[in-house]
């Protein structure tokens, strides 16, 4: 194979292409000088598809079977085949942004329905698609409420519990700010209220907080949480996911501000961290400038028919540079697109549903392990979704190789805390789960 | 043809009943109910309403819109790929044997001693390589608050340098299209944290004085970044470590063929020198005597992602690069540069600079470019991204990539010659063949609606 | 629009050389060459030409056009659905046990005692039935001459008696539609082999008379076929078997919704009592105390398919019936039957005959019933099967499946109404917002150009 | 779940559909005699999609993953990505047979592309895509045969090793007819044409050969088979499958007036011998009147564009009911559309490399295994294309068995015969292979 199976020039179009250029090499149309052309090689054989194919398939064979019970802000539930078929046409994965509507309707007006399903989740009135993940859009959260004039303190409060992913790419985020990051405490899983009302102060600019946390308990009282934030003018951001936005308190009725997560918990499963962050919030005039990302808008076309469009692009980089509310660019449009089909392909029955197995699972799945000897569980005397943490008398770390070795996967978070998570994908391996921990727990 | 909402279609409240207290849960939800059938019937129209790489040529410049490889699909769809990523490291030598592959590949790519795949995103490859230089600053108790880029430069630029929370300085081209060398003179101090610069720039031409710039940046102890946008120019031609970049990123949306996705998902991978490489993201993958495992660098500017980064994408890249090899490659560049000139032949409108690479950035002269680009719709095609750079008026900015035929390029250049003559008045209406007439821009703005709530308050 | 033949967008002709002596080898090879993206191009466009189930309501009667739903297209592309039929038995146990299961299923949703799977279509079932009818008769010593078929059954019925090499007897209908018991008794003797009947008959009615005709058939000594076209109108509610039919062959491609592919593959798998067992095709799947293996039944027919019929379908109706369940089947049906009864009371075109199940067939009076059919494709919808059975003038048989909503229905029936109310003019002259207007059939009979080289010929 | 999960109905639709319908109950819908109603149950539990999918899954993983060598007529070539994707879209794959032609132009140029791309490989002028497999394809050349007033005779004269699948489907379509089939011998594999000369007459109506053949022999001087039946006024009809039609003689070229054999070797892959059969023949008048299935037409649209459809149906069973020239309904098309696919992917070079190649490795691999103490390969001393048949020492059956039980499979073909058949998909794997069978042969 002496070229690139993708280009399509034969021996004789290339020499026509060439004449009519008026030169006659590929090579004469580089205009490198000497002194950087590259005459080495990579030392990569080029291969046929099938091997190609082989190839990558077998390196990806070495990654173990092993049944996960892990969850911790990147979850596994089972993606109807229809999302797969749907979202791989052709036609969606290989368009590009919609600069040109007129011929992109298709692709805006899913991210259109996907941003309205945002709305009624969390109650908020806009939402986007643009966040990589629930990290990176915790970070523009902080950035948000740097530039709302409405907010003048510097201070992003996080409880100390928060996922260590989501606590460097938020101090990352905010590294060209004023902001500053601080941690309050957390009481048997959830917002200490008392200790954090301590902390609130009109330096605050946001309070952060998770629903449900990172350990799986669900929050009471978030209410207090909104006031506290807006009595001292500061931003409320939420951290959830769409399966539990379903189920959860309303985060517009609790005095959500913003709310981020984890939106592809539905549409994706399990990719190694990949995925898409929920990003919603407010829609007054203030937030709807300050706002990071793409937006898709409904407008009319010349015939005065419904159609769609990016809007409020001054907002973004390619128009207002370093005076843009975000740098983002490429973003994770084919994702929401995923998540939107998951979540029409469950309707409200089925999605509320999905949420209240996961506090099932997660309650029955403690009650199991908690029948063991050398286990307990869960560690927090609350309500669960989909994952709880388990107290084991071994060190933790030694019970999860131990499990592994048995093809089973879970956190390790504490020296002897195990923190395991139930879904439907999992959920059929339960009992030999639970016979695995309970042999290796002793 | 217009297709419904899924709101419209038929939606469905729900009281929300739970085994949890009341006040923890809401009290309803409603959301579209479609059935199976009524799913795949609305998204298959959607798809049908939306213009991909498989409907015909889409020349975006400095977009790279190349045909996405459809076994690369089939790969990342494989079960042995969805993992958790807080599995145990001897569990995953798969995928960490690809990551490590993959970063490899693109360091020999690039000419850069160490890659980070962290990043999910061209711009979040910015994001993290400034967050480098700027580390690498601060370690050499170096305190500096500019970051020089040029005015034709990409917009993620100079959002990435503020977001960074560096001051830009905006640069001046040179009358050949090229960086002004003394405009840049004059910019550079030791204020000067980075220069970032495209090569080819986005008018396609290659800075012919790229070692100069390198010496000069580094001169005053900048760091010289690179952005990956055009990277398909030089494949196996040319790497921007032999130039003297210090650290860049690479688009593997785009150099290496995975799929655009509507606007996304991409990723960003960033690769440095070897100074560089003790500043970068957490974590990183190496190799051991018996496999492959993840490490902190010393000086690590910590995590740019949640997690690893944009998993299935780096795969699609990895399988991409792996079928090439070197020649494919190679010849891969040596076909977008073919193309953009053998285009640029055809085409009527003006191209003020050259000699370019893949891409070209033609005038509409005394068009509105906007309006010519609606025109080409009408023929099937797609548009040149349009307006940008600003340097050429009424910019007509085109990158047809390698994977155009000759008979596909003279179609295309039908389309750009038929705009080419079509009256104010024809563009200006344009398009008249496509789902949609022209949409509204400013009525979008001007009164945002951004959810079917929103249509529902209005009515 | 107009997608160019392959062979248009660009041919080669290579030289055939080999290792192989020149005269066992040919001169040379044309055929179009076309690029990876360029191929996907041309399927995209040629797709996006074509009606399918996900692009909108799908009416055709008899054919049972449901949505395929794509989980079991997952389970065919398995690699471990993918081997050789040639293997041993012992290591294709998970074959072999979906093929058994397979036939129990459909043993018990027929009220058959043993199945084959071996028929790739529902004609290729219907003369695996009769020649199972044959082989019985021969074994009693009896020589049939004759197939009676209802005059308004599937042409394939009458194809498929005198491939047996039998006569066929064409037995009319009575004024209610359904079979004339009168008329079959005329019909019947000691020559007859076998009567074919559909149940509910393609006026979608129930032949009330059933127990009685089975009798009558049975005591000449003949063979009560069933075709299964109609399957979709019982599933749990009545089963063939129970009836007093004999032998029945199953279209997984209508009541199991597996594709229909533009015509095909289908399977017709063919049920029979355990009289007829021993007749059946050659090889056998049955289980046994360790697992599955095929054998020869003692008085088998022998082979009607190379290997083991169209396996990939028969793998996704397996799919299909373990998804449903009992529950399923049994809604699929009732909301068949609820749609079809639904449709009728909303369109303007009469309904001669009833009460229907799944199906109704509508005349379209004075209209031509191909040129109403033609006005409905302007409305974004399939029309229904046209001009059959003949029983009906300008018929047009309608069958919306389960699939549809009460809102699709709707719009079907405007569809259907809109061209109720279309004069002639305008539905001669249909369809006008097609990708293609009204094509000649005539001319391309009589002249046949059968492919790209007649048609270069031609110029 | 109480329904079809396909069907749409909400509880409230059905009631207003039953209530315009003027009915209580869908039960009512059904007019059922009592006496035939079934009130039983299947005993097949609903199941989620998911579930459903475990289930049917977990069976198939009873097939055991084995390496295979095996041919005979079912080939397994690898199918480029593209071909699933294309194919598998829904508007191919979904629709129906193009009874509406002017919503069905995609897939009738795409068999008319089919039916072209046979002609070019077989030299015929006309092609079809309706036929199942090789063996009903051969069966429906058989009565083709019959229904000519050019041919006379009742005999269907067919080789020895006739594949007993393609032989037992030739009886099964002649027992209708007048038809008879008798074998003739075979010399070293290749027919046997000074006894094939004895045999045919005037009462000859078909002669049957195959090129390559089933023991993967090369044929020599076909052309003096076709001048024989031409002679006697009998068809000579041609067996062999797509990729052999790229390399060796054209039909056309040594008198085939038909063309059958397997089509699926390109586009499907191994399929458990679901598959596609080939079906060509000479265009004149006759030929166009009794040609069995569908075949697609060039004609033009009312705007006097061209345009495709189904023509010359008065063949079919739908028009011509027991006169029609075959029972032909449901046919073969998508399995065409993707071996159309595949043949367009590989362009004329491919497909004359892939050929060549099949005869290369035949070649070597039997030249590997001839190096073997207990092996002498191949059997016949004939060219060979894709597979050969090898002796060995030892029961071939036990052969074959020790074989499996290394993860390879082969044929078992006589007593001490066992038949290789190598191509791109079991390549990779031929050094284990060979060192298998060295073991296993002592």
């Amino acid at each position: 194979m002496s070229g690139s199976p993708y280009a399509p020039h034969t021996a004789s179009e290339t020499t026509a292409m060439l004449d009519a250029i008026g030169v006659d090499s590929e090579e004469a149309l580089f205009d490198i000088p000497e002194s950087v052309r590259f005459d080495g090689e990579f030392g990569i054989d080029a291969k046929s598809e099938q091997a190609a194919r082989r190839a990558v398939a077998s390196t990806l064979a070495d990654n173990d079977d092993l049944t996960e019970f892990l969850g911790r802000g990147h979850y596994d539930h089972y993606v109807p085949s229809v999302v797969d078929h749907l979202a791989d046409r052709s036609e969606f994965i290989t368009s590009y942004t919609q600069y040109q509507p007129e011929v992109a309707q298709g692709f805006l007006q899913a991210l259109f329905e996907y941003q309205s399903m945002l709305v009624e989740l969390t109650g908020l009135e806009v939402a986007n698609c643009s966040m990589y993940d629930a990290a990176t859009a915790l970070g523009e959260a902080a950035t948000l409420a740097e530039r709302l004039r409405s907010i003048s303190g510097t201070r992003v409060l996080v409880p100390d519990l928060l996922h260590e992913g989501r606590r460097g790419v938020l101090d990352n985020y905010v590294a060209g700010s004023d902001l500053t990051v601080e941690t309050y405490p957390t009481a048997d899983g959830n917002v200490d209220r008392e200790a954090l009302t301590e902390q609130v102060d009109e330096t605050t600019a946001m309070v952060y907080a998770e629903n449900p946390t990172v350990r799986g308990t669900i929050e009471e009282g978030l209410d207090t949480v909104g006031d506290l934030a807006d009595e001292h003018d500061a931003l409320f951001t939420l951290g959830t996911d769409i399966v539990a936005l379903a189920l959860l308190e309303e985060p517009a009725s609790v005095g959500a501000d913003v709310v981020v997560g984890d939106g592809s918990a539905l549409g994706l499963g399990s990719a190694y961290g990949f995925g898409l962050g929920l990003f919603a919030c407010r829609g007054d005039r203030e937030l709807l400038r300050q706002v990071p990302g793409r937006l898709v808008g409904a407008s009319e076309d010349s015939d005065d028919r419904r159609a769609y469009t990016l809007t409020l692009q001054t907002r973004e980089q390619h128009i207002r540079r370093e005076r843009a509310t975000s740098n983002i660019c490429s973003n994770q449009a084919w994702v929401a697109l995923r998540t939107a089909m998951h979540v029409a392909s469950l309707g409200p029955d089925g999605l509320v549903e999905l949420a209240n197995d996961s506090v099932r699972r997660a309650r029955e799945t403690a009650g199991r392990l908690d029948e063991l000897t050398g286990v307990q569980a869960p560690v927090h005397d609350r309500h669960h979704f989909r994952e709880f943490v388990a107290r084991v008398d071994q060190p933790a770390e030694a019970i999860a190789a131990d499990l592994e070795a048995e093809g089973y996967a879970v956190h390790a978070v504490g020296d002897h805390e195990i923190q395991v998570c139930v879904t439907e994908a999992n959920e059929q391996a339960l009992d030999g789960f639970v016979a695995a921990v309970s042999e290796v727990v002793r | 043809r217009y297709e419904p909402l899924l709101s419209e279609k038929g939606s469905e409240t729900v009281e929300v009943d739970s085994e949890l207290p009341d006040d923890l849960t809401r009290d309803s939800l409603e959301l579209p109910n479609p059935s199976e059938p009524e799913l795949a019937r609305h998204y298959t129209r959607l798809s049908e309403m939306n213009y991909g790489v498989e409907s015909g040529p889409f020349p975006l410049g400095s977009c790279t819109m190349k045909y996405n490889p459809k076994f690369t699909e089939d790969l990342a769809a494989r079960a042995d790929a969805s993992i958790h990523p807080d599995r145990s490291e001897r569990s995953t030598q798969g995928t960490l044997g690809l990551l490590y592959e993959l970063q490899t590949y693109l360091g020999d790519i690039g000419g850069m001693d160490a890659v980070t795949l962290q990043p999910p995103a061209g711009a979040a490859g910015e994001f993290t390589g400034i967050l480098v230089a700027k580390a690498y600053h601060e370690t050499n108790g170096d305190e500096r608050s500019e970051v020089i880029i040029p005015e034709s430069a990409h917009g993620t630029n100079f959002a990435t340098a503020a977001m960074a929370g560096y001051d830009v300085v905006s640069l001046p081209s040179n009358e050949a299209g090229r960086v002004d060398t003394e405009a840049l003179e004059a910019a550079l101090s030791e204020k000067t944290a980075a220069l970032m610069l495209t090569n080819p720039n986005t008018l396609g031409l290659f800075e012919r004085d790229i070692e100069e710039i390198a010496e000069m940046v580094h001169d005053v102890g900048g760091i010289l970044y690179y952005d990956g946008a055009n990277l398909n120019a030089l494949l196996g031609r040319a790497r921007p470590g032999d130039m003297g970049f210090d650290v860049m990123h690479y688009n593997v949306h785009k150099t290496f063929a995975t799929p655009h996705g509507g606007g996304g998902p991409g990723a960003g991978p960033v690769g440095v020198t070897e100074e560089l490489r003790e500043f970068l993201p957490d974590p990183h993958v190496r190799a051991t005597d018996t496999g492959y495992e993840t490490h902190t660098p010393d000086n690590s500017i910590g995590k740019v992602h949640g997690y690893d980064g944009n998993w299935l994408v780096l795969l699609k890249a990895h399988a991409y690069i792996t079928r090439l090899g070197d020649a494919g490659l190679a010849d891969a560049s040596a076909k977008a540069v073919l193309n953009a000139n053998y285009l640029a032949e055809q085409i009527d409108y003006e191209i003020p600079f050259g000699p370019f690479h893949h891409e070209f950035v033609a005038s509409a002269g005394e068009q509105d470019a906007a309006d010519a680009a609606k025109r080409m719709l009408d023929f099937g095609v797609h548009p040149p991204t349009t307006k940008w750079p600003e340097i050429v008026p009424e910019a007509l900015m085109t990158e047809p990539t390698e994977i155009e035929s000759k008979r596909t390029l003279d179609q295309l250049a039908a389309a750009f010659n038929a705009a080419s003559a079509s009256d104010t008045d024809t563009i200006e209406h344009a398009p008249s063949r496509t789902a949609a007439g022209r949409i509204d821009q400013t009525s979008a703005a001007r009164n945002p609606r951004l959810s079917w709530q929103a249509l529902d308050d209005e009515e």
